[in-house]
């Protein structure tokens, strides 16, 4: 049912917890399912330079939680502005058809995080 | 996914389904390529293997105690709740268009109690208290002179809540109401005697007791006419039209004797393992509630949930540890949201979502316990420190 | 009653049932007792065993020649019939509710149209010719602007005439109305393409192929909504309820795989060997009478009257001498009197009472024939000698 | 599903053919299945000195006609008239239930032939 790469993500998740001295944070919560994200955001320079998850949800939205931290950071806000949830599954080498909108909670909770950042400095 | 190959694999969730037993798989052998004749047919073919059909009818008979020809032979549960509700509501749509059944029941029945609602019949679905729990009298009291059936469940397949089914009897009988229990979950377990619980109507599946997938039965009381839910040839006296199943129906039979010579001893084997499963869990894992807990229930199964953490990503990590278990009914596993028998019974969305069902079978041992209590405090306690609402309880669970 | 112990059995029956060929055995036997798991299951037990209907999904679509998505899981022939017929009814029950389908369909498709009937619907039954062949205008002629299906099988069952399947689904594309094909009789024997044909659903049976009993398919065209029979569960993407039957679908699977290996040459096969048993018997035996000889028939059947007896008597005396045959369908076996397909075609009642079915098999050798050629004229003298129909022609018999 | 005598009656059927100087003939159709039997009577002082049958229908009416023959050869009109198809099942020891009626056919056969015989005497 899951490739390789979500099992690897949901049993090792990456940059799991929490950040105390967050610049921005921003929670997501599926309509859908009740699945819920928490990002926290460490900014510099306009560069993602830490991130990390706390995420409520079935193997696919951890694993999508975990994979789409990895693939932010270090990138520029507008990179993380642009990463869309087929992206993150894809990057998980696909998702069970019934399971692709949990790859929306990480995408989602990312562009949440990034926007508050952006309101924060406005 | 699997469990790793070097995993021992248990399997803890035969409520969802069990392993044909070898004797019954030995039993049904003979019947695919040699005496594989059409029961219905009079040449050798037939004749050799319509005694072997007639034989399964009596064994099945017996352990629900009724007669043989009060047996009729079906494909799957399924199959059996739509028959006795459809076949119901056809029949008597002159005495009446009411049904009353639970909110609790399995999707075979609600949902064909929700399409027959859509076709006008009336269907009261009686609520249950928190722990699983049917108000008898306000069953009784939603009886109507409209009212053709009343359909209650032996025994709820995600929580093994009993219901009790001889009280629902005498006042069906009281009110000359038809009477349809889905036993599914309750044959093999407990005994299910239809003259003792006066049911007129009552259905079973094959491969919750080490038959094969495929096969079932309906009780049919002899003086309760049921249209037919297949029609065609004349099998099972025009009550169900199709080519008998006959291996299956064989493994039915089999299956029967042996859940009747095992009813004294094997529930009582598996009780005290699932008392050790909830008492262990309930040690080792703080925040966890017992769903039905204070109800009579199946004695093969416990219902939990787990604060803070989704069912099906526990459900995950047991599967690789080699646990199989289930987040409600197998048949909604893949769907999201909280089963209709937790938020039935009150049970908050978020914590109905953390729900997780594990089944003993005839097999589990005291080892698969210890295994499942090894493996169950590290994963929740995993899942727990990365969720979003567990945050700020970290310390509670630390004390 | 059974074939004496020392005489070689030879079953042709096989319209009736087939035997499970070994290797479609061999490939069930692991999903009894190990992968057990019910394919809703998320665990280890569950994802064993899903592949394995999807495998099966797909060898009975390319059988077919349709998406596997098109392919739902039943548990007979007479289920698929039921589903394709009440399902339309009740959706498409805005649109019209007029059926047309034919007088020589099998019951579970007559039947069922019957019990349609009393619930207010329209049926058309077309008559057929003395050899048991459709008029195509008349069916054409016969639809109206309720007309929600045309239901005509693929293959009589009792006389083996093929009808026009070809010919009806563009008759019924052109009028847009929904074409529901019975092709029990028919897959694996003459090729099924369901898009050459343009037909919109179209059952099938396992065990008439090879598979077991207690499973079969029902091919729905993408586009075309059925209610469901069975209510339940999400099995089949919510279009049939029930855990799925696992080692009977992957039979199903194998056997659909083989029947379209072997399609090339085992009908070839199969029609001489019928050829010479139709002209044996006719050469040999006096007023006898095939039943469609005209007509185009399946390889495999041979239906024949044998003036002035009764076909039961007869039947029993080839069972003793070891033949498996049938007297129409195996269905009916057990009712006296006429056969409906053979009234149909207007056969004299009392010549329609000695009717016998001869249905080859893929197994069936020479030798076989030759058996029954032995066996047969001995037997219908013995009985002519005792048929008070058959007095005064003793000489004509003897010319 | 049939008894052994059953089979043995159907296999090898007593007194079947015709009397071409019977005393009296009796033919008897069931208007449920179509089986047909004809009865020939050869009567000695009011008993039935000898019998022959033929019969149209199933084993279950074959093997009937020639037991009956077997159970009235020797017997008085008054015996054969009183000979029911529940002695004759019986006699067979038992026929299926479902192939009761079919016994039916060789009692009421009988009769026929006796009443044929019993009026052409008046
Ligand atoms: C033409 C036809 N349709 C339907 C059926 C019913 O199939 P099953 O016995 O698998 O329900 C049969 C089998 O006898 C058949 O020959
Ligand atoms: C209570 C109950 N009823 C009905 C069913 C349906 O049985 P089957 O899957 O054999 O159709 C089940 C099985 O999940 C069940 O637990």
């Amino acid at each position: 049912m899951y490739s390789e790469k979500v099992l690897d993500h949901f049993t090792n998740p990456r940059n799991v917890g929490e950040m105390t001295n967050a610049d921005a944070t921003g929670e997501f919560g599926s309509s859908h399912c009740g699945d819920t994200i928490k990002v926290f955001l460490k900014v510099e320079d306009n560069v993602i330079q830490d991130i990390k998850f706390k995420t409520f949800g079935c193997a696919a939205a951890i694993a999508s939680s975990s994979i789409m931290t990895e693939m932010v950071r270090g990138k520029t806000l507008e990179d993380g502005l642009q990463l869309t949830n087929d992206m993150v599954a894809e990057a998980l080498d696909g998702l069970p058809p019934e399971k692709m909108h949990c790859s929306c909670l990480a995408a989602d909770g990312l562009h949440k995080a990034i926007q508050n950042y952006l309101n924060g400095q406005k | 996914m699997k469990g790793e190959r070097d995993v021992k694999r248990i399997y803890l969730d035969n409520n969802a389904t069990t392993a044909v037993r070898p004797e019954v798989l030995q039993g049904m052998l003979p019947f695919f390529c040699e005496a594989f004749g059409n029961p219905s047919s009079v040449h050798w073919a037939g004749s050799q293997v319509s005694p072997a059909i007639e034989k399964a009818r009596g064994q099945v008979a017996q352990l629900l105690n009724c007669q043989p020809t009060e047996i009729v032979f079906t494909a799957c549960g399924s199959e059996g709740d739509n028959f006795a509700l459809k076949g119901t509501v056809d029949v008597l749509r002159e005495k009446g268009n009411h049904i009353i059944t639970t909110a609790v029941e399995h999707p075979a029945v609600l949902d064909t109690c929700r399409f027959l609602e859509k076709k006008g019949v009336e269907i009261t679905y009686l609520p249950v208290d928190g722990e699983g729990r049917l108000d008898l009298d306000l069953l009784e009291r939603s009886i109507t002179p409209r009212t053709i059936l009343i359909s209650v469940m032996w025994a709820n397949n995600e929580t093994g809540v009993v219901f009790p089914i001889h009280e629902i009897g005498v006042v069906a009988r009281r009110h000359k109401v038809r009477f349809f229990c889905d036993a599914v979950q309750a044959v093999g377990r407990l005994p299910v005697d239809v003259q003792k619980a006066q049911v007129d109507l009552l259905s079973l599946s094959g491969h919750k007791i080490g038959a094969p997938k495929g096969v079932g039965a309906l009780f049919v009381r002899k003086g309760n006419p049921l249209t037919p839910l297949i029609h065609g040839g004349h099998q099972e006296r025009r009550r169900r039209a199709g080519t008998h199943n006959v291996p299956g129906i064989v493994g039915l039979g089999i299956a029967c004797q042996k859940a009747m010579d095992e009813l004294s001893f094997v529930p009582g084997r598996m009780e005290p393992l699932r008392e050790c499963l909830q008492s262990g869990l309930l040690t080792l894992v703080p925040e966890i509630k017992v769903n039905g807990a204070s109800a009579p229930r199946l004695p093969n199964t416990l219902n939990l949930c787990f604060a803070g953490i989704e069912g099906e990503a526990l459900l995950l990590h047991l599967d690789i540890a080699g646990i199989a278990a289930s987040s409600g009914s197998a048949c909604t596993s893949d769907d999201h949201g909280m089963s209709h028998v937790l938020e039935a019974m009150g049970v908050d969305p978020l914590l109905g979502q953390s729900s997780v069902r594990f089944s003993l079978g005839r097999d589990t041992v005291a080892e698969d316990i210890d295994r499942v209590l090894e493996v169950v405090p590290g994963v929740v306690q995993k899942l727990r420190d990365m969720s979003p609402f567990w945050e700020g309880r970290a310390c509670r669970r630390a004390s």
